[in-house]
Order: structure tokens, then C-alpha cells, then sequence
């Protein structure tokens, strides 16, 4: 699904933010990528949607070459992955629920899938009865719910999400996760950065750990538990 | 002047180019209604211009057409020294003059003036009548019209021929005021590119700045239809409806002011003697520059914003 | 054109206008640019259109000054029945008329016309010399000289008053040519007025939907400024000076470019005789609209952007 | 310090987001503000910056009523408030540097003042390597940092922090927190919106815990512990 070999990036003529970046996620796997602040999970993740070319290294994603790929390549596989930015990113010129819809129309679904579809997510992720709102009139947990329902609407092969919980309370946390976990049986890879401990303890899933530009791969606690159990 | 308003006509255009609302919001900001406003007035500027283009050159077509091929030979009443000359010598003289003008390639024709012609020459000057009665001796006056694009060189040779045949002889070509009127009509007609191409210019840049400006305030978004999977033609595609229908809003309302404008001028200047204005004020050239004017500075603006966009996204990944 | 570097002139502004660099980033946005190439156009137009405006009054001045308090009184050489005048009566006609006009209030001068003067009147139209020698009968032409702002009334009361004394003379008050004159300079400096309007209608919309852009942009910004603890009057303040910069380095560099485009038009029609176009061609009032020309842009762009920035955080708390 | 009395607040023509709040703050006091989110946490703060007026009730601050003062004395009031936002709001055309120093350039400090302040807090905050960079080239964590250097730089009077660990890992977190307290020791009054449980359970601060538009204050756990320690 996605394989990194020897990847470098910097910006502009700054440091190399990230240096040597060697992984494979197989398809349908769940990856916490987790690391200190400014280690380069949102640089990684950049990576990941295409957002950026590395300057170094052979990155393949859904098994195509991205260095030798063409825009309209690129096109389509950016439409098979889902991202929560950090920052949200949503349009405030527009209601929650066309924040939701858009990717569905720009893929070019029927309106009425649409329909259907947006407003039974929104339900579920809490806002059912801000579909109408504008998204720079909610909360901060309201606004990182928006996003999280815009970048699983279309049922995405891939999953990245940044820090999707910065802003939500332990409860609401956990409810998203476990949509997560379920997108994930369903067969989407997922790789989920963020900073909190409790949040990934709690789930048996792998965790990349980024720094000083590495990246290295530690199986969950959970797991490790649980095969001590079965040692035993 | 009215503001369009947008928002309605767009439904209906947005039927015809494509059925999609907008992902960016491109239609409902406030810059949209001056930049509609500001394309209105450039519109207005260049239906003027363009008239006052055309006024100008059909005034100074109409002002020498009367004077460019036509030369007056004038053979004097007196000799050099004072002493009159008879009847008889006139027209021998003036028959020399003919004979010459008769036989030479570059003369269309010519015309010997009467008394009465020379008298309702002179009349505007002199008053009514002046000359009628009394059979004083009047210069001999030849009106010739030359060939159409006849070369100064070819009046010289036939101005040397005639001096040498008649003694005294004048050729007046008008020179000096064609020569004058052609460059003050030149100099106006000058000013009136000036304003043309000022006004273009104003309105390619009015339109690319505002796109561009629409593009760096919504770079985030375009960048995030971008990542979302859009592909350049989906994105470039809401710009370019955009600036259709501020383009052709715009100068519609321009057009049609400008045109407002040049009926008030009309009125103003109609009742007008013709001598000074043409009287065919509206050319077919005219009406079609001035009709198509609104679509020029349409796709002028669907173009400067196709490529703005265009070039911007080429630098995404 | 030159695109002015701001950025440089800003530093030697900003010592003047006020030390502190912007808080918002009016300077580095690509708009910026567009906005003073705009205002650059309509500077250009305007210095144009008011030198233009100026020309066309002075024209028409110069045209029908000569005219306007001038009259012909023409004395025909021979009476109604066509018999020939005999010098003796003509000279008694023309002192009847001379002695009504001399007593005439409203009558400043008169001039009975010498042969030598009628000769040069006809010069143009039938040649040099044509009458000198011949002692026929001319008419006899007394040009008279009026009071200015004497009224159409006093003037047909002398016309009567004339015809009693002296039978079938003449007074020719150049009436439809000067009514001609007028009307035509008067479409042109209408046309000029519409464009100076047009200019300055675009240059305030310009300004205002610039700040206007800008402010959307940064309200954010803006607002932020506002909770931190900042003044209207600080807030303000960058808009303005923003404003300032752009309009002065627009309608400075306009204005030159206009100045450069009137010597070319003045080049082009330059060797021209003085009969079309007046001699003095910069008058004070000219020198003066054309040099504050860049200031009042400036000004306007300085109240368009305080006026917009004061209403906007007028509505924050 | 601050004091509210049956204070309702509605944008628009929506809802009552909050209806009937009253609490008083003395100063030099430390409060976390809490609650699921959408609760009002980020709408009550701006009440307390003076972002927004009430739509009812009575806000008094700095022992001055909010709804009889006039424009300019609000600037003052301003001038002494610090805010961390939730979505830190800083300015991406001027450096880290620059927007730390501006709440001191807009009361018009000496330049000199400001060049050492701000480098040292830069330093504290683990930001002293970008300081000539631009906020949007530095990562989610790093942009927190920021925004609660902007806050703190004038020592204001009353500090209001918006989740402000939401971006940072808890070593991160637990440094800023510190910087807090060291800031209440000097006299600041704090409150501090958090979702974060564990972080409030590691200090012994009461709670404002916001809920369906009603406020109540509960004293910290931490608290209590010691308070049954010294009871037994
Ligand atoms: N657009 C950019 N231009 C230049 N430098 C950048 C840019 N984006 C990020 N960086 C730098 O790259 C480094 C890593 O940033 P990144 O956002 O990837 O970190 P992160 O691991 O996501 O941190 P956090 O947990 O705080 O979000 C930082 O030092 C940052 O300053
Ligand atoms: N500008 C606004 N216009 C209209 N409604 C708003 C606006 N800001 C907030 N709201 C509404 O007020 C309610 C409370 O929002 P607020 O941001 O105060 O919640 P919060 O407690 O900070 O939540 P979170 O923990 O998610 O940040 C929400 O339902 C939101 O939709
Ligand atoms: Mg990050
Ligand atoms: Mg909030």
C-alpha cells in the first residue's frame, strides 16, 4: 500500500526535516504515527497524500512509483485517500454539510447518494443538527468532527489523520476512534498521528515513532501484553 | 448606474456553462461589485473612444475629400509689369492652359469657371452680387481634379509645363490646409488610441489582478480542492465561469451607458450645420467594434483567468 | 510602464509618515501592484482628458474671439435695379453709415476697409494681386468693432437703424459660424467633462474596493489587532499610510506618463499653423489641475481607506 | 477580577449558548475551564476578553462593568488581558519573533525592551532556533508554543489559555503549565480551557465546568486528596 525507501525532505534550503525514511504498510493496517512536536508527522503525512514530492528517496503509494508518475495519475490516486488535517482546513464559506458533500461531488456522485450519506455520518459523528451551519460558527471539537466526517465520506482506501482528537474530550475521542477501527475492518489502511498516550495505549495498534528525521516501528503495549498473556 | 445583480443572473448563465454552484466563494464577496463596477466604466471609455475614433476619421475624410484631388489654376488678369490684359489674351492663355491640362496622363478633369462660379467664391467674403454688373476683367480660374493617387512629382512636372506656357500662371494645391487639418485630425485620432489602448490595458489588468487577488486569498482552497482529488480543468473551470459573467456583466452596462452617451453628444451637436460634423455618424465598423466590445472584454477576462489559475495549480504536485 | 518599487519608497515615506512597519501585509501583496498600475492609467487618462478640456475652451476662444464682437458692414457697389454705384455716392453712402456708428453706444470702433484690405480678405480664395490693379467698383466694408457683452437687441436696433440711412447694406454678425464653432468645441469639452468624471469615478472605486479587499482579507487580522489592545487610530493609521504610498506612486508616475504623451500629441501637431490650435497651450489653470492632479488621488485613496477601516472596527466592541 | 451575574449569551438569532452564568474570579486565582466540547468554553473566554458583549447580565472586570464603558477604556482593559487562542490566530506574514513582540510594540515598548524579552521567552519555549521564521512553516506544536509566548510576553494582569496543549505532547504540556504557574505566583490571573484530564488532575486547581449553558465550580480532586490526607 504505501512503501518508503531512503526518503529525504526539506524545505526550501532549510534542514532535512526528515532523513532516511524506510517503511512498507500493507493494506488494511492500523499505524499510530507519534512522535515530539515538530518531529515531522505532518511532513510525513504531506508525503503520504501527495501533498508534497520527496527530495530524496523512492516513494510508492497503491503500488505506483510516485517520482515517475503523471498528474492525471495523481489525480486519481489522491482521490482514493482521505486526510484530517491538523488544521481542519474547512471551507466557512460553506454549510457543514456541502464541507462534507464536496468530495463526493467532485468525484461526481449522485446528489442523492449524497444526501443520504452525509446526513446519516453527520448524525453519527454529533452534528446532526449543525448541517446548516456554517463551520467558523462551531466549536473547536465541532470544527475537528467536520473534517474527520469529510475525510471518511467517501469511504477512502487510505486514511491519514493529524491529530484528530487535539481538540475533543476523552469520550467524543474514543467514539471517533472507534469509527476508525470499523473503516479499518472495512479494509482502509489507516495511519493516525497524534500526541496522545492515553488514546494509543488503549488500542492494540503499531506506532511509528518519528525523530530527529527517523522513523522506527514499535509494536503497541497492548500487544506486547497480550502476548506476554499468552506466554504464559 | 445599476449595479447587476449577480447572484440572479448567474443561475441562469450557470444553467447554460455549466450547472455546478461554486466550491470556491468567488460570487457572494464584496470586490466582485467593483471590479463589475470598474469594467462598466472602461467599457463606457471604449465605446466612446471608439466613436470619437471613428467621428474624427470620417470628419477629416469629409473635410478634404472636397480639397485632395482638385487644384485651382489661376491666370493672373495683369501682366507683371500692371498692364491689363485683353479679353482676347485671356482666352488664349486660357486656352494654352486647357490644352496642356487636356493631354497630360495625370488630370481627370477640368472645368474653365464662369463669372457666376467665381462670384459665389468670393461671395461669403465680398456680400451678394458684388461682381455681377460690372465687366471688370476677373482672373481666369481652371478647377482640375487630378487622378486618385496622384504623386506630388507628377503636379510638379505639370506646374512646370503650364509656368512655361503661360506666364504668371498659380497651381494651388491646397497644401497648407489639408496639411492642417489632416494633422489636427491625426493628433486627435492619436489621443483617442491613447484612450483605447489605455483602456484595454486597464481592463486586462483590473480583471488579472482581481483574479489573482481572488486566487492568493483563496490559494488555502484551491490547494485543498487540490488535494481533495480535483482535478486543474474542475478548478480552473469555477474561475473561468466567474470572470465570463463579471466580464459580460460589466460591460454590458458599460456598452450600453457609453452608447446613452454618444445619443446625449448626437442630441448636443445635431442640429449642428454639417460642414463641421460628418453626417453618418454610425459606421458599420462602428457598430460592429461597439457591439462586440463587451464579448472582447469577456473572453479577455475568461482568458486572463483561465490562465492565472492554470499557472498557479502547476505549481502543486 | 515602471512598476514603482514600493517597497524602497516605503523606507523613505515611512521616515516621514511614521517610523513602524506594517503590522498587516499591505505592502508585499501582489494586488498592490495592480492597484497602482490602475490608479497609474486613470492618472494618465486624466492628465489627458483635462488638457484636452483646457485645449477645447482655449480653441474655442481662440476661434471665435476674433468674431464674437466683431461686424462686417458691407455697402453694396450698385443699388437694388443694378445700376453701378458712382464713386461719389458710395463715399456718401459709407459717411451716413459711418456717422449712425460713431454715435452708436454699443459701438467701441469701426474701420472703414482700404482696397488693400478687401484685396487681402479675397487673397485666399482668387489670388494675389487679383484686384489691385483694376479701378472697378468694389463694395464698400466698414468692420465695426462692439462693445463686449453688448445683447443681440442693441445690435438689431443698429441693423435698422442702418438700413433706414444707407439702402441694401449689409450687417454680417458671423452668427451661424460662430453658433457652429460653439457647438462643436462644446460636444468635445463634454466629452472631455464625461471622461474626467468616468477617471474619477473609477479611481475612487479602485481605491475603495482595494481597501475593501484588503480588509476582507485581513479582517481577521484586523480583529486580533483590535483584542490585543490596539487603537482605531493604530489600526487605521497603516491603512492609510498604505493608501497614501499607492496613490501617490500611481498617480505621480500617471501624470508623467500623461505629460510625455501631451508633448508627443503636441510634437505631432506642433509645426501646425496657428489657426486651428491656440499658441499657448499650457495655461496657469492647466499647470496647476495637472501638478495636484497626483495629490488629490492620493487624498481620495486616504479617505476611501480610513473612512472603510473606521466602519469596520466600528463594529467590533 | 472578574465577575459574571446571570450572563446569557446568544449569536445571533440561534440558541442561548450560555444562559445564567455567575461566578467571581479573585484575583491571582488559577481555574481550569471544562466541559464537552461545544459547550461554551471558547464563547465564555471571549466574553472575558471582550471579543463579545453578553446579551444579558452583568460582566465586570478589573472591578469595571463591561456594558457601561466606553470604547477607549475597553482598549486599556484589553492591554492588560493575554489570550492564547484556540486556534492561535497568528500572523503568517511576519516572523515567530515579530508576532511574539507585537502586544509589546502595540503599547509601545522600547525596541530595546522588546529584543530581550521575547528572544528569552523564544528560548524557553524551545522556539529559540526559528525565530526569524514564518508561524506557517512550523509545525501544529510549534505554532501552540507561539501563540502562548504572544500571550504571556506583557505578564498581563489575566492570562485566558484555550486549550492550549492540544497540540503538544504532555513533556511539552507539562513545561507550559509550569510557565503558568510561575506567571500566577507573579500575580496573574489564569483560566485555562482544557479537555484534558489527566493534565488537570496533575495540579490543584478548581474547575469551571461549563455544561447546557450552566456553570459550576468544583474543587480539584487533587484538592480533595489532600484534604482527606489531612484529615486522616
Ligand atoms: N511549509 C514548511 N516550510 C518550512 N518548514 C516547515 C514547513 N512545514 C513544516 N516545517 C518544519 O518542519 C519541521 C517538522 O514539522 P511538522 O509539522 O512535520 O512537525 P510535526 O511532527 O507535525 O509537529 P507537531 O506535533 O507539532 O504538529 C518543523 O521544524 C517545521 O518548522
Ligand atoms: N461565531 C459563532 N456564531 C454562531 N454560533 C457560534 C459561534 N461560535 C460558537 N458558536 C456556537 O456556540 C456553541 C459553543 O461554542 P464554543 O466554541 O464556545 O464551544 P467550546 O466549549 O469552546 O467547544 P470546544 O471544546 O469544541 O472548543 C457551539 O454550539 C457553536 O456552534
Ligand atoms: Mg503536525
Ligand atoms: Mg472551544
Amino acid at each position: 500500500m504505501i512503501r518508503f525507501e531512503h526518503v529525504g525532505l526539506r524545505y526550501g534550503i532549510g534542514p532535512e526535516v526528515l532523513s532516511d525514511i524506510n517503511f512498507t504498510l500493507a493494506p488494511g493496517s492500523f499505524h499510530f504515527l507519534t512522535g515530539p512536536s515538530g518531529a515531522g508527522k505532518t511532513s510525513l503525512m504531506n508525503l503520504m497524500y501527495l501533498g508534497r514530492l520527496p527530495t530524496r528517496g523512492l516513494v510508492t503509494m497503491f503500488g505506483q512509483n510516485i517520482n515517475k508518475m503523471k498528474r492525471e495519475d495523481m489525480v486519481a490516486i489522491r482521490q482514493r485517500i482521505g486526510v484530517v488535517f491538523q488544521d481542519f482546513r474547512l471551507l466557512n464559506h460553506m454549510s457543514t454539510f456541502d464541507n462534507v458533500a464536496l468530495p463526493l461531488r467532485i468525484v461526481g456522485k449522485p446528489e442523492k447518494e449524497i444526501q443520504s450519506n452525509v446526513s446519516e455520518l453527520l448524525e453519527w459523528v454529533g452534528l446532526g443538527e449543525h448541517m446548516n451551519v456554517l463551520p467558523n460558527t462551531m466549536s473547536g471539537g465541532q470544527q475537528q468532527r467536520i473534517a474527520i466526517a469529510r475525510a471518511v465520506v467517501t469511504r477512502p482506501r487510505l486514511l491519514l489523520a493529524d491529530e484528530p482528537t487535539g481538540n475533543l474530550d476523552d469520550e467524543i475521542g474514543e467514539r471517533l476512534l472507534s469509527l476508525f477501527e470499523q473503516l479499518n475492518r472495512m479494509g482502509t489502511t489507516l495511519v493516525i498521528a497524534t500526541h496522545n498516550q492515553m488514546l494509543m495505549d488503549k488500542f492494540p495498534h503499531p506506532r511509528l515513532i518519528l525523530s530527529k528525521g527517523i522513523l522506527t516501528i514499535e509494536e503497541s503495549k497492548f500487544n506486547l501484553r497480550k502476548k506476554l498473556e499468552g506466554l504464559f | 448606474m445599476k449595479v447587476v445583480p449577480l447572484q440572479k443572473k448567474e443561475k441562469v448563465l450557470g444553467k447554460v456553462y455549466g450547472k455546478r454552484r461554486y466550491d470556491l466563494p468567488l460570487n457572494n464577496n464584496e470586490n466582485t461589485r467593483f471590479l463589475v463596477i470598474l469594467i462598466a466604466l472602461m467599457s463606457f471609455l471604449a465605446t466612446l473612444g471608439l466613436s470619437g475614433f471613428f467621428t474624427l476619421g470620417a470628419m477629416a475624410e469629409r473635410w478634404t475629400s472636397g480639397l485632395k484631388n482638385n487644384l485651382t489654376l489661376e491666370i493672373p488678369a495683369e501682366t507683371k509689369e500692371g498692364r491689363l490684359l485683353s479679353a482676347e489674351e485671356m482666352t488664349s492663355l486660357t486656352q494654352a492652359a486647357v490644352s496642356i491640362l487636356s493631354s497630360y496622363p495625370a488630370v481627370e478633369s477640368h472645368t474653365v469657371m464662369s463669372r457666376e462660379d467665381i462670384q459665389k467664391l468670393v461671395e461669403p467674403w465680398l456680400g451678394e452680387g458684388t461682381l455681377s454688373a460690372a465687366a471688370f476683367p476677373l482672373p481666369g480660374l481652371i478647377s482640375v481634379k487630378t487622378k486618385p493617387g496622384t504623386e506630388r512629382k507628377s503636379l510638379e512636372a505639370l506646374t512646370e509645363k503650364i509656368h512655361s506656357a503661360v506666364a504668371g500662371a498659380r497651381l494651388d494645391t491646397h497644401e497648407s490646409w489639408l496639411r492642417d487639418v489632416l494633422r489636427f485630425t491625426g493628433a486627435l485620432q492619436f489621443a483617442a488610441t491613447l484612450l483605447l489602448a489605455t483602456i484595454a490595458l486597464t481592463t486586462i489588468i483590473a480583471v488579472a489582478g482581481a483574479v489573482n487577488a481572488r486566487l492568493s486569498v483563496h490559494r488555502a482552497d484551491v490547494e485543498l480542492l487540490h488535494l481533495m482529488g480535483a482535478t486543474d480543468r474542475y478548478i480552473s473551470r469555477q474561475f473561468q465561469r466567474h470572470a465570463l459573467l463579471l466580464g459580460l456583466a460589466g460591460s454590458a452596462a458599460g456598452v450600453a451607458a457609453g452608447s446613452l452617451g454618444l445619443l446625449a453628444i448626437g442630441w448636443m451637436t445635431g442640429e449642428m450645420d454639417v460642414n463641421l460634423l460628418p453626417q453618418h455618424r454610425l459606421s458599420l465598423p462602428q457598430i460592429i467594434s461597439t457591439a462586440t466590445t463587451p464579448l472582447i472584454i469577456a473572453l479577455l477576462a475568461v482568458m486572463a483567468a483561465r490562465q492565472t489559475v492554470l499557472q498557479a495549480l502547476a505549481k502543486m504536485p
